[in-house]
C-alpha cells in the first residue's frame, strides 16, 4: 500500500466526504449496537433526535460544544506554534477555580463588570497556569507534554485541595463550593434552555483566533516560530516570547472553558466539572486542522456524537459507554476521511 | 515520626514501590519501544484499560491467570497493530490517532464489561497471582521481603528492563528500529522496510501494555473496575520522556515514582494534619521538578510524530 | 385510583458505574424490586456532571412516574430545578441537602448503626488495639460511617487507636490496597473497607477485614467478617407505592434507611458465625436490639476523622 | 585559470579509456517516465552504464537527475519503462532489491543518524540473518575499506561530530560496505572543499580501475570534464545530449545545459574601497562540541570591497556566520557593523544593523518553507508593515510582487507555499529578502551550494552589483572558483584562525591550497 498526494478535489467533494464519513461511523456503530442487542433503527433515529431532532435537545448539543471549543481552540492555537499543550485540562480547572471564586466573592457592582471580572478572572489563571510549562520549556527546555500533562494532576488535586478546604461550602462535607452569586452567572439567552452566553463567547473566541491567526504581527511570529524556530530566530522574532505569548492564549482559552462551565452549567465548582474537555479539546483541534473555523465545526460534530449517543444508549438500552466507542470510532473514520481528500491510496504488494 | 525509619516500614515501603512502579514499568517499556522506532502510541492509556479487562474476564471464564495475561498482551498487540495501520501506514496524526484509540477502548472496555457481566451485587473476582519468593534472595533482611517476595509479573518488569536494553543497542534488530526511529530515510536507502519496523515495534509495545493493564486486575487487584488503569498510561508517557528513551532511566522514573506514591499513602497513614489532596500530588509535583534536572540533554528520537511517505518531498 | 404496577415506570439516575457500592445499592434495590412486582425500570451510570439535567429531563418528558438516582454535587441544583418543571413526576434522591416542596424527596446512607456495630467486634477483637480505616473522601456520608466504626469500638475498649487513609476517590483498588497495607505494616489488625481494594492487602496480610454498603462476604469469604449493608428496598418500595397511591409527598426518606426500617443491617456472618467468640456475638445481639426498638441511639458525627 | 584546471585533471589517463574494447552494459534504463503531480521528472529517457566506466549526469536544477537515479535505486517507481542490471530484466520495489543488484547511491542530502556511530550507521541493515550485533567484525571489515580506498574516517565517531567532508566519506562507505558494483553519486563535490573533490576523484578512479561502474551528478563542468568518461545531458526531465568527455567541452556542456552561452566569467574591476564597514575583532566561538571553532578572529571589510573567506568546510566558517548573524553566543570579542557594535547573540540586533544575511543552510535557517513566499520576503522586516498591532496585506502584497519581479523569482504567485519552489529560486527569495534594502554589509555563507550554473551566475551577478552599491562583502564559500571570480581579497580559515589574507588579483591556487590545507610557508 503506498500513499501519493492528489490534485485538489473540487469543493462540494470537499463538503461530501466528511458526510459521507458520518455515514460509515453509523454504519460500523451498528455492530456494537447489534452485540448489544439494540434496535439499528431506534437507535440511528434517537442518535439524531437527542442530538438535532428537538429544540431543547439542539440547543443541548450546543451547550456541550461551547467548552469543547474553547478547549479545542486553545489546543489549535498552541499546537501551530509547536507548544505542545496537552494541559488543556488542567488549564480549564484553573479557570474554573479563579471564576468560582470571583463568583463566590463578587464585589457590587454592575452585572456586566462581575462578568467580565470573572472572564478575566478564569482567562489569566488558566494562561498562567500554561506558561509555568512554557517558562520550563524556554528556560530549561523542560518537554512540554509531560509537564502539561503533569501539571493536569497537580491542578486536579490543588483544586481537591480547595474543596476540602478554602473553598468548600460552609455547611457541606463534599468537596464542593458554594454557589456563586446571581449576578456572577452567565445569562441564559434563549428561554426554557441552557443556552447561555458562554456559547457566544465561544463563537467570538473562534472569530478572534482566526483574527490573530491571519491578520496581526503576533500571529505572524507565532506561525514563524511554528513552521520553523530556527528560521524565526534567524529573522528576529524572539521564540522565547512567542512561545510564552502563545501559552498565555492558549491557557486562557482553556480557562475559558471552566468559566463557562462554572458561571453557567453548574453555578458552583466541583471535581468532575469537567468530563475530560481538555483532552477531548486535542483531537478537535487535529480535526480541525489547528484552524479556529475547522476546529469550531469538528467540535460542534463532536457534541453532536457525545449528545446523540448518550440519548441512544438509554432509548435503546444499550451501555452508556457505547457513546464513547462510537465518539472514537467516528474521530478515526473523519480522520481518515479528511486524508483521503488529499492522498490517494494504492494497493501495492511489497 | 520515629516510626518511617522502622524495618517494617521501610521494608513496606519498598515493596509497595515495586508493585505501584510495575504496571508503569511495562507501559514506559512498552512506549519506548513504539518512540524508539518514531511512532507515539497515546493509545497507551485506553490499552492499559482493555488489556486490564481482557485479561480480567478470560481469566474469569478460563480460571487461568496466564492465558488472562496472554489475552491482555494479544489485544494489547490489536489496538497496537490498529495504532499502526493508522498513524504508520496511512500516516495520520499521531496524537490523533493514539487519543482516538485511547477514547475508543476507553468505552470498549466498559461496554464489554458491562455486557459480559451485567449488574451483580458484588464486581465479580479471580483468584489473582499470589507472591513467589526468590529462594535465598527472599532471606535478606529488607532486601528479600521488598524485592524478592512478588507477584512474577513484577520479576518480568525487571527482566524486560535490560532485555529492551540489549534487543536496542546489541542487536542488528536494535540498530535498524533505531536508525527507523532517527531518520526513516536512512533506514529505507538501506533497505529496511520502515513500515513494517514501526508496526512491530507498536505491536510488541501494545503487548507490553496490555500486560501492564492486566498485572492491576490480576495479581494487584482481583476485579476490574472503571478507572483501574487511573492515568498510569500517561505518566507512563512522562516516564518515557524523563527517562530520555532509555529502558533503564525510564523504568528508573516509573519506580521514583511509585516510591513517592507509595510514600504519600503512608505519610497520610502517620497522620501529619495535612490536607490528603496535597499528598496526592506530591508524586506529579515531584515528577516535574525531577524534569527540570534532567532535561537539557534530553534528545527525542528525530523521526518521531513524523510519518513516513516515500515521494514526500521536502 | 391506584397505578398498577405494570403501568408503572422508575427511572434511575447515577454519576458513577453501577460497581460503585453507594450507587450500587439504589440499583440493586430497584432490580430485585422490578422482579417481585414487575414494573418498567430504566437506568444510566456513569452520568456526567454537565449530563445531568439533560438526562433528567429526557426521563421527565418520557412519562416516568418516579426518578430516583444520587444527586450529590453535580445533581443537586438539576434535579431540584427539574422537579420543579415536572411537578407531576416524583423525584426521590440522594442528597446531602434537604427535600424540597412538593415532588422531591431526599434519602442517604443511614447505615451508621450497622458501622456502630462493626466497630464493637472490631474494638473487641483487635489484639493490636489498633484498627484501619481506608475511605474514598471525608465526606458525611463517610464520616457518618468512620465515626460510628470508632466509636463502637472505643465503647468496648478505650484503648482502641484509629488509622484513616483517603484515596482520594470512589474507585482505586491499587491504592485502597496499598494504603490498607500500609496501616497493617503500622499495626492495624482490623480494617475497615469503607471502598474496595482492601480485601486482597488483608489476604495477604492474613487480617480481617469489614465491608461496605453490601453484603461482601462474596468478595473475600476468609476475611470478610460482617459489614453495614444498605437496603434501599424498603425506601424505594415506600416511594413507589406512595406514588402509585397519588400520595406522594416531598419529605425526609430517611427512616427507611435505619435498621428499624430495614433499610439497614448488619451483613450476616457466613463463617464467621463459628468463628468469632459467641459472647461478642452476643454482645452485638443485644445492642442490635436496642438499637431496634429505639433504646439506644447511635451517635451521628459527620466531621472528618484523623487518624489518632 | 585553464592551467590550474590543466593540474587538477592531472590523472585522468588512470581511468579506462571508453571505446576500445567495449565492455559490457551494467545498466540499461528503458525509456523512463516519472511524473510527480504537477511535474514531469523524467520522459522517456533511455540510459545506459557500462562497467568501469564514469558517467556524469548534467542537468539544471530540476532537470530530473535525482528522481531518474531514485528511480535506478528502486526508491522511486516509475510510472513506465524498464530497468535491465547485467541484461537481466529487474523491477525494484525498494532499495533492498537493488542493494541486492549491487547498486549502491549517495544521495544529494545526506541520509545518515547523526547520533550514531560511523559504524552503526554503515552497518545498520546489513546485518545478514543474524539477531546479535556484531561490530567488531564489522569494523575489521570497514577498515579493510577505509584502507583501501583511503576513506579515512574514525568508526567510533558519532556522525554529527564529523565535517561534512567525512559524512560523505561515510555515505561511500555505507554502498561500498555492501559490495556496491555500482556506484551512484549524487552531487558528491557540491558540498567539498578541493583537496576533499581531489581524494574523492583518487577514490572514485581507483574504483573503477577495479571495475566499478560511477554515475557522477554534478553542476561543476570542470569536475565533469576531469573525471568523467561520458557525459550525459537531462533538461527538464528529457535526455537531450550524450558526449563522450574527449569529444566535447566545458562550454559545449554549459550550452547543451542551459540552452545558451554562459557569460564569460570576469571580474569586473574593483573600485576603490572606502571605509571599513564590518569589524570584527579577537573573535572567539565555541561550536555545538563546545571546542573553540572561531578562534580570536579579527578582520576588517571595507566599503565595496568583496573578501572571500576559503577553507576546507569544518573550519570554523559556520560558526563565524552563525556569530555574525547573532545565532551563536561568541566568548570574547566584539564585531561592529558600520562602526556599531553588535550585542552578542541577538539576530534581531543583527537584522537591525543593515545588515544584509545570506546563511549556509537556506532550507533550514533562511526559509519558513511551509508559508508562502510573500511571508518568506517579510521575514525579517514584517515589523514595518504594522499599524496598531495587525499587519497591512495590502503593503505586503505589494512588496512582494515588487521583489517578485526585481528578483525574477519563479513562482506560482506571492501566496504559493515556498517549498513549492525551486532550490534556485527559493534562494532569491532570501537575495531579495536581504540585498533589496542595500544592506552596508552583506555576509554570504556557501550562497550557490547545490544550485545550476544558470542560478550561480544570478547570484553572483546580484552579489557583485551590491558591492557595486558600496557595501562591504564577507563571502564565505568552499567553491574555489566562486572566491576567486569574485574576491577582491581572499582569506583563508584553518582550524578557526586566519591562515593568511592574499589579494584576489595575484593570489595564486597553490598559495591557498596550502593555507587551506594549514601549511603556512609561501610556496615558491
Ligand atoms: N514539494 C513539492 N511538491 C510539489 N511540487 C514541487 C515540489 N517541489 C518542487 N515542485 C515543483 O517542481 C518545480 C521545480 O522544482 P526544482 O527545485 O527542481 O526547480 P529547479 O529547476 O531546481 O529551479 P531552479 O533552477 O531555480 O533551482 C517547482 O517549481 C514546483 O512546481
Ligand atoms: N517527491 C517529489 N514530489 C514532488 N515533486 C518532486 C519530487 N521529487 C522531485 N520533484 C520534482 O521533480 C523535478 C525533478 O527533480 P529532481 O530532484 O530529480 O531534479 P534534479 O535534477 O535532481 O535537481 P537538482 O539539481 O536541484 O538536484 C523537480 O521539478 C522537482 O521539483
Ligand atoms: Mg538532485
Ligand atoms: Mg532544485
Amino acid at each position: 500500500m503506498i500513499i501519493t498526494k492528489r490534485a485538489p478535489l473540487p469543493g462540494w467533494v470537499q463538503v461530501l466526504v466528511p458526510v459521507g464519513a458520518i455515514l460509515v461511523t453509523l454504519l460500523l456503530s451498528a455492530a456494537p449496537i447489534l452485540f448489544a442487542g439494540g434496535d439499528l433503527w431506534l437507535s440511528y433515529t434517537s442518535l439524531f433526535k437527542g442530538a438535532l431532532g428537538t429544540r431543547y435537545n439542539f440547543l443541548e448539543t450546543c451547550v456541550k460544544a461551547a467548552p469543547l471549543t474553547f478547549t479545542g481552540l486553545a489546543v489549535a492555537f498552541a499546537f501551530r506554534a509547536k507548544f505542545w499543550n496537552i494541559g488543556a485540562e488542567g488549564q480549564l480547572l484553573a479557570g474554573a477555580i479563579a471564576a468560582t471564586w470571583v463568583g463566590i466573592s463578587a464585589p457590587a457592582l454592575p452585572k456586566v463588570a462581575v462578568l467580565i471580572l470573572v472572564c478575566t478572572a478564569g482567562f489569566l489563571a488558566g494562561g498562567l497556569w500554561a506558561t509555568v510549562p512554557a517558562l520550563l520549556k524556554t528556560k530549561y527546555r523542560v518537554d512540554d507534554v509531560v509537564t502539561t500533562l503533569l501539571l493536569n494532576y497537580v491542578m486536579w488535586h490543588i483544586m481537591g485541595y480547595l474543596l476540602f478546604g478554602p473553598l468548600q461550602m460552609p455547611n457541606s462535607s463534599w468537596p464542593r463550593s458554594p454557589a456563586i452569586l446571581e449576578i456572577a452567572r452567565f445569562p441564559v439567552l434563549l428561554a426554557r434552555s441552557r443556552f447561555h452566553l458562554g456559547i457566544v463567547l465561544a463563537v467570538a473566541a473562534v472569530l478572534i483566533v482566526w483574527f490573530i491567526n491571519s491578520k496581526t504581527v503576533f500571529g505572524y511570529r507565532a506561525r514563524a516560530v511554528g513552521v520553523n524556530p530556527r528560521a524565526a530566530a534567524f529573522g528576529g522574532i524572539n521564540v522565547n516570547s512567542v512561545i510564552i505569548r502563545t501559552a498565555l492564549l492558549s491557557g486562557g482559552l482553556a480557562g475559558m472553558a471552566g468559566v463557562g462551565e462554572v458561571a453557567a452549567i453548574h453555578f458552583h465548582l466541583l471535581m468532575d466539572i469537567s468530563p475530560g474537555f481538555g483532552y477531548s479539546g486535542i483531537v478537535i483541534a487535529m480535526l480541525g486542522r489547528l484552524h479556529p473555523l475547522g476546529t469550531a465545526l469538528a467540535a460542534f460534530f463532536f457534541s453532536v456524537i457525545i449528545v446523540g449517543a448518550q440519548s441512544m444508549s438509554r432509548l435503546t438500552g444499550v451501555p452508556t459507554y457505547i457513546a464513547e466507542v462510537i465518539q472514537g470510532m467516528a474521530l478515526i473514520v473523519m480522520l481518515i476521511a479528511l486524508l483521503l481528500t488529499e492522498y490517494r491510496i494504492k494497493a501495492v504488494k511489497d | 515520626m520515629e516510626q518511617v525509619f522502622t524495618i517494617t516500614f521501610i521494608t513496606g515501603l519498598l515493596a509497595a514501590m515495586m508493585r505501584m512502579a510495575t504496571p508503569i514499568i511495562f507501559g514506559t517499556l512498552g512506549e519506548i519501544l513504539s518512540e524508539r522506532a518514531g511512532v507515539l502510541n497515546l493509545g497507551i492509556e485506553g490499552i492499559m484499560l482493555m488489556g486490564a479487562m481482557t485479561g480480567f474476564l478470560t481469566t474469569l471464564t478460563t480460571g487461568s491467570l496466564w492465558l488472562g495475561v496472554a489475552a491482555a498482551a494479544l489485544v494489547g498487540a490489536l489496538l497496537a497493530l490498529f495504532m499502526a495501520f493508522l498513524a504508520v501506514y496511512l500516516g495520520l496524526s499521531q496524537h490523533v490517532s493514539g487519543l482516538g484509540i485511547t477514547l475508543f477502548s476507553t468505552g470498549l472496555a466498559m461496554f464489554i464489561y458491562r455486557l459480559s457481566v451485567g449488574s451483580p451485587v458484588n464486581p465479580p473476582t479471580v483468584r489473582p497471582f499470589t507472591q513467589a519468593a526468590v529462594p535465598f534472595l527472599s532471606e535478606i533482611p529488607v532486601i528479600g521481603p521488598a524485592f524478592f517476595t512478588q507477584y512474577t509479573l513484577v520479576y518480568w518488569a525487571f527482566l524486560l528492563i535490560p532485555a529492551l536494553w540489549v534487543l536496542l543497542y546489541r542487536t542488528t534488530w536494535g540498530l535498524a528500529i533505531r536508525t527507523v526511529g532517527e531518520n526513516p530515510l536512512a533506514a529505507d536507502t538501506v533497505g529496511i522496510n520502515v513500515n513494517l519496523v514501526r508496526t512491530l515495534c507498536l505491536a510488541g509495545g501494545g503487548a507490553l501494555m496490555g500486560i501492564g493493564g492486566a498485572f492491576l486486575t490480576l495479581a494487584h487487584q482481583n476485579m476490574f473496575l472503571i478507572d483501574v488503569v487511573g492515568g498510569r498510561g500517561w505518566i507512563s508517557i512522562a516516564m518515557v520522556i524523563f527517562g530520555n528513551w532509555d529502558p533503564a532511566r525510564g523504568a528508573a522514573g516509573a519506580l521514583i515514582f511509585g516510591f513517592l506514591d507509595a510514600l504519600q499513602l503512608r505519610l497520610q497513614g502517620l497522620g501529619f494534619d495535612i490536607p490528603f489532596h496535597l499528598f496526592l500530588l506530591i508524586p506529579y509535583l515531584m515528577t516535574v521538578v525531577a524534569l527540570v534536572s534532567v532535561s537539557r540533554r534530553a534528545a527525542a528520537p528525530a523521526g518521531l510524530l513524523k510519518p513516513y511517505r516515500r515521494e514526500e518531498k521536502g | 385510583e391506584v397505578k398498577d404496577y405494570k403501568d408503572f415506570k422508575l427511572a434511575a439516575v447515577f454519576q458513577t458505574a453501577i460497581e460503585e457500592p453507594w450507587d450500587g445499592a439504589i440499583h440493586q434495590a430497584c432490580i430485585l424490586l422490578q422482579k417481585e412486582l414487575g414494573f418498567t425500570y430504566e437506568f444510566t451510570e456513569k452520568v456526567g456532571a454537565a449530563d445531568f439535567e439533560r438526562v433528567l429531563r429526557e426521563y421527565a418528558e418520557r412519562g416516568f412516574d418516579l426518578i430516583v438516582g444520587d444527586a450529590f454535587l453535580a445533581g443537586e441544583e438539576p434535579s431540584r430545578r427539574v422537579a420543579k418543571d415536572y411537578p407531576e413526576v416524583a423525584f426521590a434522591f440522594g442528597s446531602e441537602f434537604t427535600f424540597q416542596e412538593p415532588n422531591y424527596s431526599v434519602f442517604d446512607n443511614w447505615i451508621h448503626e450497622p458501622s456502630y456495630l462493626c466497630g464493637i467486634i472490631a474494638g473487641r477483637m483487635t489484639k493490636t488495639n489498633t484498627l484501619g480505616i481506608v475511605a474514598a473522601l471525608p465526606i458525611a456520608e463517610v464520616n457518618r460511617l468512620v465515626h460510628a466504626f470508632k466509636e463502637g469500638a472505643l465503647s468496648v475498649n478505650p484503648k482502641v487507636k484509629v488509622k484513616v487513609a483517603y484515596i482520594g476517590s470512589w474507585f482505586d483498588p491499587p491504592k485502597a490496597k496499598e494504603a490498607t497495607l500500609a496501616q497493617i505494616e503500622a499495626g492495624a489488625d482490623l480494617i475497615f473497607a469503607e471502598r474496595f481494594g482492601v480485601f486482597e492487602a488483608a489476604k495477604e496480610k492474613g487480617v480481617l477485614a469489614f465491608g461496605n454498603m453490601m453484603d461482601q462476604h462474596d468478595l473475600a469469604p476468609e476475611v470478610v467478617i460482617t459489614g453495614p449493608v444498605w437496603n434501599m428496598g424498603p425506601t424505594v418500595r415506600y416511594c413507589i407505592d406512595e406514588v402509585r397511591s397519588r400520595k406522594w409527598k416531598a419529605g425526609d426518606l430517611r427512616e427507611w434507611s435505619m435498621m428499624a426500617r430495614g433499610g439497614a443491617y448488619l451483613a450476616p456472618f457466613h463463617e464467621f458465625q463459628q468463628k468469632l467468640p459467641p459472647e461478642v456475638l452476643k454482645e452485638v445481639r443485644e445492642l442490635e436490639a436496642k438499637i431496634m426498638n429505639g433504646q439506644f441511639t447511635v451517635p451521628i458525627i459527620e466531621t472528618e476523622l484523623k487518624t489518632d | 585559470m585553464p592551467a590550474d584546471r590543466h593540474a587538477m585533471s592531472a590523472g585522468t589517463e588512470e581511468a579506462p579509456a571508453s571505446g576500445h574494447t567495449a565492455p559490457p552494459c551494467v545498466v540499461e534504463m528503458r525509456s523512463i517516465t516519472k511524473t510527480f503531480l504537477d511535474v514531469t521528472a523524467n520522459s522517456n529517457v533511455t540510459f545506459s552504464l557500462r562497467e568501469g566506466e564514469i558517467c556524469a549526469l548534467l542537468g539544471e536544477n530540476g532537470a530530473g537527475k535525482t528522481t531518474l537515479m531514485n528511480i535506478l535505486f528502486g526508491y522511486y517507481a516509475a510510472d513506465s519503462g524498464e530497468i535491465r542490471i547485467g541484461g537481466e530484466k529487474v523491477s525494484f520495489s525498494s532499495p533492498k532489491d537493488a542493494i541486492a543488484c549491487r547498486i549502491g547511491m549517495v544521495h544529494q542530502h545526506f541520509t545518515l543518524v547523526p547520533s550514531q556511530t560511523v559504524l552503526e550507521n554503515v552497518v545498520v541493515g546489513s546485518g545478514g540473518g543474524k539477531f546479535f550485533l556484531d561490530l567488531s567484525g564489522a569494523r575489521k571489515k570497514l577498515l579493510a575499506l577505509q584502507e583501501r580506498f583511503g576513506l579515512s574516517v574514525d568508526p567510533d565517531a558519532p556522525v554529527w561530530t564529523l565535517p561534512i567532508g567525512g559524512q560523505q566519506k561515510v555515505e561511500i562507505l555505507k554502498a561500498l560496505y555492501r559490495d556496491a558494483r555500482i556506484l551512484i553519486l549524487d552531487e558528491p563535490t557540491a558540498v567539498l572543499a578541493p583537496l576533499e573533490t581531489r581524494e574523492l576523484f583518487a577514490t572514485l578512479r581507483t574504483l573503477a580501475a577495479g571495475g566499478c561502474s560511477i554515475i557522477f551528478i554534478s553542476h561543476k563542468l570542470y569536475e565533469v570534464m576531469e573525471i568523467a568518461d561520458r557525459v550525459v545531458v537531462l533538461t527538464k526531465g528529457v535526455l537531450t545530449a550524450e558526449r563522450k568527455v574527449s569529444e566535447t567541452s566545458e562550454r559545449e556542456l554549459a550550452n547543451l545545459m542551459v540552452g545558451r552561452d554562459l557569460a564569460e566569467k570576469k571580474r569586473p574591476p574593483r573600485g576603490t574601497p572606502g571605509s571599513p564597514l564590518l569589524e570584527i575583532r579577537g573573535l572567539t566561538v565555541k561550536n555545538d562540541r563546545n571546542l573553540e571553532a572561531v578562534n580570536d578572529l579579527s578582520l576588517d571589510i571595507r566599503s565595496g570591497e568583496i573578501l572571500g573567506m576559503a577553507g576546507v568546510s569544518g573550519n570554523g566558517q559556520r560558526e563565524l556566520a552563525e556569530a555574525l548573524f547573532g545565532l551563536r553566543k561568541p566568548v570574547s570579542g566584539t564585531i561592529s557593523v558600520n562602526g556599531m557594535p553588535l550585542p552578542p547573540a541577538r539576530p534581531k540586533a543583527s537584522v537591525e544593523s543593515g545588515m544584509g544575511r545570506i546563511p549556509e543552510d537556506r532550507m533550514t535557517t533562511g526559509l519558513l518553507l511551509e508559508l508562502s513566499v510573500e511571508e518568506n520576503l517579510v521575514l525579517e522586516n514584517h515589523a514595518d508593515f504594522r499599524s496598531l498591532g495587525m499587519l497591512d496585506h495590502g503593503a505586503i502584497g505589494r512588496h512582494a510582487e515588487r521583489l517578485i519581479s526585481d528578483f525574477s523569482i519563479k513562482t506560482d504567485g506571492r501566496t504559493a507555499k515556498a517549498q513549492t519552489l525551486s532550490g534556485g529560486n527559493l534562494q532569491k527569495i532570501i537575495l531579495a529578502r536581504e540585498l533589496s534594502a542595500s544592506p552596508k554589509v552583506v555576509v554570504a555563507a556557501q550562497p550557490t551550494r547545490g544550485l545550476d550554473v544558470g542560478a550561480i551566475e544570478y547570484v553572483h551577478w546580484r552579489i557583485l552589483d551590491a558591492r557595486a552599491s558600496g557595501a562591504a562583502i564577507l563571502l564565505i564559500s568552499e567553491d574555489l572558483d566562486e572566491i576567486f571570480q569574485l574576491s577582491d581579497r581572499i582569506a583563508v580559515m584553518y582550524e578557526g584562525r586566519i591562515m593568511g589574507i592574499a589579494d584576489g588579483g595575484s593570489a595564486s591556487r597553490e598559495q591557498i591550497g596550502l593555507w587551506m590545507s594549514g601549511v603556512n610557508e609561501p610556496c615558491a
